[in-house]
């Protein structure tokens, strides 16, 4: 394992610190590890909150800003953020107007962040929680702990996000979150595996001309293993697999993320991003807007996600709306 | 033998020495079905605990078991984060909750009772069916070879020893099981063929309790 | 080699197809390979041109909208773009008050833009090249090609752009453009090796607790291997590498630029950049402005570069103007 | 033998189907001290200048030598690009100038003049001096050895195999040098004991020839 790291261990302690020298626009509280903006927006403002794991940078820090969320808590590398860190956030930022939760569905995020409620309804802090579970690789039945949330998770907090911003009650801003979720759909594939610092090898191994097919933002392997093929075909599976679970037709708008998982240069995203469009065109689908790069990491692993995310008047227009964040602005 | 302060804290040094020692193998198995943190997870638990126990702020000896568990499970919840965090946190702060200050130290059928109560948490909060490849399936077996070994008129150290054995049993049933609850969900039918990582951290932590109340 | 792509050979047309879905701010010319801002600048307002070879990304493509490039010619992967390719850049966004052309310091895409040059003369284009020579790794001595062009470039772009912006005349931009580039110095560190799609193999291969110091940016081998060692003393190595060549001294304020080769995470890069500020702030120096994240890459390889601008005023005033670009965006 | 326009097409064909069948090895040796493009680059420029040749726009069979190779640098400096496109493109462009049309075909002297004209094409542009371990150090020798040959009374093909022979020993003798043009001399002292990827392509380049032109 090579990384730019000086222990496993200090891995997020020492990353924070390179947050809080990095950007003057963020309030880092180291102890708490939390991460807040600088400005307080005025109140009353509904907050978002997010967090997760680390190794998904820029989620959840990067998202942290001005139309977009009012804290993130990071958690250790691939491990859920802790009840008290999620508390700590939720206190920093309530104006009074509550506070929405954005989970990310994990067993230990779920679990996390409802006992975090429970301590913040205990303190008298109104929240509401929006899952995100947008991975059509995992079956959402009995048999699984229920979807993923992986790319969702940014149009989540940059749509709801927007809404916040402009004074909307805690009611709206949650079943908007509720909303942008349902529309979204992504899957994903990885090229290698992500090696956790702690871990000092991949959580699995591929072979030259192997990829895995369905895979987590966690290193958790995918559904199954296959050889590599043209990007072309890749993302016409993907986009295929997404439209047969999201019922899109021919005329429906999209926001469409190709997120690269952390190892993919850019230039390969765009290939892949150039593929999709010319499939969604063959549906007759509209790419109505899009974001290529790396939003919802896992680590060092190579692949993408697709995240689409059927698209009306409102949902583009707080899209649209403004953003300064480190990872997403828009003027 | 009956459950005092020394021997809570006997047991959750126990574990901490147990997750030190084994914490690649833990890690390993979360690797092939999960995310590889299971073993780093509670790595980082049980070192707080441990600096709980040796710090100024330590439970006092003479708090009574349930204050010193019921401190451990905070602890867990608020380092561990994952799945395993809330889970056994909320399990340690059941055992502590069911052996409340001022009773007589729990006997061996006492102590049955709070094992059950973390149990219950854990399926309260997991929502986990036995057979789901969690760390139920380690716990369950556990449980019921105590309770059996007490029914039979066994002591602490006996029945602590079955409950080992039950543990160790469970965890290596869930070996063919398909999991159906945490991320090893996912992998569908892939999971099945691994042991699950909460199952044998489970069987870790009933080790730890029958070696330090064996002779 | 694993790759998302459809054929070596495709991998920038291909990758031009998805910028040009990507991007309505921005018109892609698939033919002639040029990238311009599809709403052009009101007239006459000197234009900036950039190119280098493609593996690099966001750079360059990556930073044309307002505020910082005119045009983009993006070459081969790791191949400078071609004199045709320049001139049509160069044509299609000359307004008549002249084109400055961003170059970095690599023989062929000297050479390249050298014929370019002669070219657009020839049309009666105005042109002034500026030449991008940051890297402390090489000595710049008649015993090489001169430093290399990397890091400084965003910075270059940046500045010189937002002065072209508002503006002013053609031997100013590229003066300022000049100073930027005498203000700036970087060096690299890679983990990994390069793939270029053709090669079809790293550039060079690292055994895995090795690391190349004083790497470039197109897989070139750097001055010395060495054992990895943790981030606070590779960083510490670097920061006094480049103020030994700078003249840097306490009082100083910098822009910083922590630069992720392609394949390292964000949240290493934010560990190395914590350590850069710190140990800036050993030295008395302070970082006025920062930048963390992938802009200059050289395609899968884990590193990083670190690029530190001396700054002053009227650095800083532009530096925070305006900029609109898919990859660097300020309100 | 002279140069006319047929021997100047079959050159350039040759020089095509070598790099066709030799760009991999380029590509190595360029990945040894540079970046890892010299065969792709070439590959790409002269698969171009294929397409020209045998395309609708070809040059006229009646054009005359200096046309064609003219038209070939042109193609090879709007397709290669990198440090090699340029130079390769005005060495093709200054040999082609130096064989006006409405001239009788260059004999083997005449040739020879045209190949210094490259030469001196490629150094202007390129700035590099013998020993700086360039394609400069193949087509030196190259010139050199054709000279000498033309001067002892070789005719066209005798010279080129000299030429060929010249060159492949100045690429040969690359190997002990430090580099100090192109990117090879970042490398410093490491780029020794390597083989420039320019000078075997340039030893391509005179080899073709004397294939084309041997019985
Ligand atoms: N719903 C659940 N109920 C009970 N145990 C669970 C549940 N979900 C996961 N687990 C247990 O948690 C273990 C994984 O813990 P850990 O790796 O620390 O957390 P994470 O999965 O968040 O990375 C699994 O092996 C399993 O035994
Ligand atoms: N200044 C120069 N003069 C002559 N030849 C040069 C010069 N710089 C580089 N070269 C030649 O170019 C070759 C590299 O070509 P190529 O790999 O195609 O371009 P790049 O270095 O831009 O990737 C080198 O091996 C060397 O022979
Ligand atoms: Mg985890
Ligand atoms: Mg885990
Ligand atoms: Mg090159
Ligand atoms: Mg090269």
């Amino acid at each position: 394992m090579k990384k730019l790291i000086n222990t496993a261990e200090s891995v997020l302690e020492d990353a924070l610190a390179g947050v809080a020298a990095a950007h003057p626009e963020l309030a880092v509280d180291l102890a708490a590890r939390v991460i807040t903006r600088a400005v307080r927006p005025p109140a009353p403002k509904v907050a978002l909150v997010s967090g997760g794991g680390s190794g998904h940078e820029p989620l959840h820090g990067g998202f942290v800003g001005p139309g977009m969320l009012d804290a993130a808590c990071p958690g250790e590398v691939f491990t859920s953020p802790v009840p008290d860190q999620v508390l700590a956030a939720a206190e920093a930022v309530d104006s009074g107007a509550g506070v929405v939760f954005v989970v990310k569905n994990y067993t230990g995020d779920v679990m996390n962040f409802e006992l975090a409620a429970e301590l913040a309804a205990e303190r008298g802090i109104e929240v509401r929680t929006v899952l995100v579970n947008d991975d059509v690789a995992v079956e959402d039945s009995t048999w699984t702990a229920g979807r993923r949330g992986t790319g969702a998770t940014v149009a989540v907090e940059k749509i709801a996000g927007a809404l916040a911003e402009r004074g909307a009650p805690l009611d709206a801003v949650a079943a908007l979150g509720e909303r942008v979720n349902a529309a979204s759909r992504s899957f994903a594939i990885a090229l290698t595996g992500a090696t956790v610092p702690a871990a000092g090898r991949p959580g699995f191994e591929l072979a030259e001309d192997e990829i895995e097919v369905g895979v987590g933002i966690h290193g958790e392997p995918g559904r199954r293993r296959e050889k590599l093929r043209p990007a072309r075909e890749l993302v016409a599976e993907v986009v295929s697999t997404i439209l047969t679970d999201h019922h899109l037709t021919a005329g429906d708008e999209v926001i469409a993320l190709v997120n690269g998982l952390g190892g993919t240069p850019l230039l390969e995203l765009y290939i892949v991003f150039g593929e999709v469009a010319a499939r969604l065109a063959e549906h007759g689908i509209t790419v109505a807007r899009s974001l290529v790069g790396n939003y919802v990491t896992s680590l060092d692993m190579a692949g993408f996600s697709l995240t689409l995310t059927k698209a009306d008047a409102q949902l583009l227009e707080l899209w649209d709306a403004p953003a300064d964040t480190p990872a997403l602005k828009r003027a | 033998m009956d459950v005092d302060t020394r021997l809570a804290e006997d047991w959750v040094r126990a574990i901490a020495a147990a997750v030190e020692r084994e914490h690649e193998r833990l890690t390993e198995l979360d690797s092939a079905i999960g995310d590889g943190d299971h073993g780093s997870n509670l790595r980082r638990g049980f070192t707080a605990v441990l600096a709980v126990l040796d710090g100024p702020d330590a439970p006092a000896p003479d708090g009574g078991p349930g204050a010193l568990l019921t401190r451990t499970g905070t602890t867990l919840i608020s380092k561990v984060g994952g799945a395993s965090g809330p889970l056994y946190g909320k399990a340690f702060r059941a055992i502590g909750a069911a052996l409340p200050p001022g009773q007589p130290p729990a006997d061996a059928a006492g102590f049955g009772e709070a094992l059950a109560a973390g149990l219950r948490a854990v399926r309260d909060l997991g929502r986990a069916e036995p057979g789901d490849k969690t760390l139920v399936d380690a716990w369950t077996p556990a449980l019921e070879a105590y309770r059996a070994a007490v029914a039979a008129g066994a002591g602490l150290p006996e029945a602590a020893a079955a409950a080992a054995g039950g543990a160790e049993r469970g965890a290596r049933d869930t070996e063919p099981l398909q999991a159906r609850k945490g991320r090893a969900s996912y992998l569908g039918p892939r999971s099945v063929g691994h042991r699950d990582p909460g199952a044998a951290s489970t069987a870790l932590l009933f080790r730890a309790l029958a070696d330090i109340t064996a002779g």
